[in-house]
């Protein structure tokens, strides 16, 4: 007879896991009905960082707005740059040259890392261990510091221009992203020593959250967590965009559907993005990185497009209507962790309080990118 | 709601105590954990190994107002999310320092535009700030030399040397 | 018959010392803190109080019955902490006779207070079960 | 593009020539079917994408006054085989009312929030249909054009 908490039933208890809580990774606020250690509902409320995003685009012009672009999802801005420039080009028909398409990947793969190594840390800080952050955090500093000299910001770039990027890439760039490579080949197999093979951490991690494919399927979650779930989807092989179908890599997918499968997901994930940015730096082309004759007031012609990419965690959609001036008529951003977060309250129903948090850190939630 | 910017008096007050206290307040600001955007990330690149700001006394970072004194707002301030703000400020132990990190907390940055409808503009518009760090985000270094400067605010004088750039 | 007295109330004066300065090293830190820390707190909404929610206003109340599990849990641990008290006196008069004797006994002494455990063991105290179905694929 | 087709006989099977489905060019305007449907027989049409293994994308608002008229695009896309389509449902602005498709798609009930939030559209049927980005006592809706703060 096992004690099972079912039988002497307690009251259940409401409490906020709420805005400012170092485990909600930005201003989400659960509130959590509890009865004992265990869920019965955990309603996520947002809202709470809510920037106007689609709003502002309604009074920027399309140039103007790609600094809003690098604030949505701050950890992996690059690649939403990379939306936001493809979605614009697609619409007013603009050509990207060669050389400029292959910056592009780099970078997206560069910021791609720099975000799986900004969720690593605190998903080990989640499960109680503080060492792994500071690993993590000092190689995220050096591919920081390759992107801000030549795109000059840390953090939220806009580096990308309609039709190309404003700065081309120097010899020093490129040296360092040979070094890095190598360097952080290393450090993954060191992370696998130091928190993979740790027996405490499967403990923590391992069948616990489990997301179904049929779940993501009813949410629309996309990314490692579907990846996680056995569905093959990554936005750059089933709906190929630039050049990404000039590279061989391949998506790991994991069938187990728990958090550890998002896990060994998201550290597969660096190891395919070091592959390509080595092939795209040894096939880098030399030439004009910009366009020639880009309109600077650009007005694409009257019409709506939607155009996807794969962000660092989901598919970051970006649809716009254009009325043929130089400001959008509707912008309308679809960003993962929105989808991502939605089946946290069907996914976390009965589930321990401390193993919900395993699945909210192996979700990888950004949340301006949740409020827009 | 009236200002005050200096924090209110003890009962007893000797000279020297007060220099002592301040000094041992000053080394060792415990930060809340309060990050609400982007610099958020910046906060966390200064707590970690590259730029250690524990260097200044202030790598303990508090999930609870209660056992921080420092208050770092890092990020944009949502009408939403102002009433909890004022909260943790409240709910924060005198004696308690504001920096206001990055353009949104200082004015709101990027995000006021005519008919904008959800960004407070600035954390002064809530509580008094002590030290402003501008910057979209700013740099880790700027966020250091804000917890530099509250120092010479709170002792009077300041301790690390002035380093000119460039 | 007065030397009996003066010891006596000697003795009386060290354990009147001996509880005086433990209640002074409880008393003055919070007196000295209650002095010169500030007086009040700068506060704009008036919950400098109010329990601590993550910036959010507590909803409803914590005197809630809530699951037995913790009870036993809190049983264990008053045995052991009981325990300790017993030992005590066995570390003052330690090693006055054989050592090794004092040493078996307190192996016994805790032996027996381990089968506790091994009992809460066997009856699954420290198995947590969740109470509902869990989500499954 | 096999799917092309057999989405459109599941859809002509079951409403007949009432929808008007055109084959959109992918790479211009990133979808491969673009289906209008009418406010009524929204839940139908989720229910044949749903039976067909479609994954519910996102639901975007576009406010038309110069038409009188607010237009819902829903986006599905089939992850496994990919294909994308987009189901566009035109409601007056005065009374922007339709069914709600959050018992079919789960994910349907926070875009759908959303949506009411920015613009003001009322589900029918919908579990919770309170501010979702927005203060709780929120009234306003942002991102209608006639918006002023």
């Amino acid at each position: 007879m096992s004690l099972d908490a079912k039988s002497i039933q307690g009251e259940t208890f409401v409490v906020n896991m709420g805005p400012q809580h170092p485990a909600t990774h930005g201003v989400l606020r659960i509130k959590l009905t509890l009865d004992g250690e265990c869920i019965m509902n955990a309603e996520p409320v947002i809202g709470y960082s809510h920037r106007m995003q689609e709003k502002m685009a309604e009074n920027r012009t399309y140039s103007q707005y790609f600094p809003n672009t690098g604030r949505i999802d701050y950890a992996g801005a690059m690649i939403y740059n990379f939306g936001y420039a493809c979605a614009v080009e697609r619409l007013a028909g603009i050509s990207v040259p060669e050389r400029a398409e292959y910056i592009r990947v780099i970078t997206s793969e560069l910021s791609r890392i720099a975000s799986h190594l900004l969720w690593f840390g605190p998903f080990i800080i989640d499960l109680g261990g503080l060492t792994p952050l500071l690993y993590a955090f000092d190689d995220r500093e050096i591919i920081l510091d390759l992107l801000e000299s030549i795109s000059g910001a840390r953090l939220t770039y806009s580096y990308f221009r309609f039709g190309g990027v404003y700065n081309d890439i120097d010899d020093d760039f490129i040296a360092g992203c040979r070094t890095f490579i190598p360097r952080m080949r290393e450090r993954l197999i060191l992370f696998r020593r130091l928190v993979t093979d740790n027996i405490i951490f499967r403990k923590r991690v391992e069948g616990i959250g489990i997301i179904g494919p049929e779940l993501c399927r009813k949410y629309g979650a996309t990314g490692p967590v579907l990846r996680g779930s056995g569905i093959d989807y990554d936005v750059r092989k089933n709906e190929p965009y630039s050049i990404y179908p000039l590279f061989e890599f391949d998506i790991p997918v994991f069938k187990e559907c728990d958090s550890l499968a998002r896990y060994h997901v998201r550290m597969e994930e660096m190891n395919q993005s070091l592959r390509i940015i080595e092939q795209a730096l040894d096939k880098l082309p030399s030439g004009p990185v910009m366009a020639e004759k880009v309109p600077r007031n650009l007005k694409p012609p009257k019409g709506e497009c939607y155009f996807n990419v794969e962000g660092a965690r989901g598919s970051f959609g970006i649809r716009i209507i254009s009325d043929g001036t130089e400001i959008p008529y509707r912008l309308k951003l679809r960003t993962p962790c929105f989808a991502n977060l939605s089946l946290f309250e069907e996914a976390s129903r009965g589930m321990l309080l401390a193993d919900s948090l395993a699945l909210l850190g192996s979700l990888d939630l950004c949340v301006p990118d949740v409020d827009r | 709601m009236e200002q005050q910017t200096s924090h209110p008096y003890a009962i007893i007050r000797f000279a020297l105590l007060d220099k002592v206290l301040a000094l041992g307040r000053a080394n060792s600001l415990w930060p809340m954990t309060f990050g609400l955007a982007c610099c958020a990330l910046e906060m966390m690149a200064a707590g970690a190994s590259r730029f250690d700001i524990s260097r200044f006394g202030s790598e303990v970072f508090r999930p609870s107002p209660r056992q921080a004194d420092l208050m770092i707002v890092a990020g944009t301030i949502n009408k939403k999310m102002a009433p909890a703000i004022l909260t943790l400020y409240d709910q924060i132990p005198e004696p308690k320092w504001v920096i206001a990190y990055g353009n949104c907390a200082i004015s709101g940055g990027p995000f006021i535009f005519p008919g904008q409808y959800s960004v407070v503009e600035g954390a002064d518009k809530l509580f008094p700030v002590d030290v402003y760090i501008p910057g979209c985000p700013p740099r880790p270094e700027a966020l250091l030399e804000g917890i530099m400067k509250l120092e010479e605010k709170i002792t009077g004088h300041r301790r690390w040397p002035i380093v000119e750039a460039g | 018959m007065i030397p009996i007295q003066i010891d006596y109330i000697m003795d009386l004066f060290y354990v009147g010392a001996f509880f005086l300065g433990g209640l002074a090293l409880a008393v003055v830190p919070i007196l000295i803190s209650h002095l010169i820390a500030p007086t009040k707190t700068r506060n704009y909404v008036h919950k400098t109080g109010q329990a601590i929610e993550c910036g959010m206003d507590p909803i409803g109340d914590a005197w809630i019955r809530f699951g037995v599990v913790y009870y036993l849990y809190a049983l264990i641990f008053i045995g052991f902490s009981v325990d300790v008290l017993y030992l005590l006196p066995v570390a003052i008069v330690y090693n006055e006779q054989s050592g090794y004797r004092d040493l078996a006994e307190v192996f016994i002494f805790i032996g027996i207070l381990f089968l506790v455990l091994l009992y809460a063991w066997r009856k699954g105290v420290f198995i947590w079960n969740s109470k509902l179905p869990t989500h499954t694929p | 593009m096999d799917f092309v087709q057999d989405l459109r006989e599941a859809f002509t099977g079951r409403f007949g020539d009432k929808l008007r489905i055109e084959a959109a060019d992918f790479s211009k305007c990133g979808c491969h079917l673009d289906i209008t449907a009418s406010g009524t027989d929204i839940e139908a049409a989720a229910s044949v994408v749903d039976g067909l293994g479609f994954t519910l994308e996102a639901i975007s608002g576009v406010d038309w006054p110069a038409e009188e008229a607010m237009e819902l695009v829903y986006d599905f896309n089939k992850m496994a085989e990919g294909g994308r389509i987009a189901i566009r449902v035109r409601v007056s602005r005065e009374k922007p009312e339709l069914p709600s498709i959050s018992k079919i798609f789960g994910g349907a009930n926070w875009h759908e929030r959303e949506a009411h939030d920015m613009f003001g559209f009322v589900f029918s049927g919908h579990p919770d249909l309170t501010p979702l980005l927005l203060p709780e006592n929120a009234t306003f809706h942002p991102l209608r054009k006639d918006f002023s703060a």
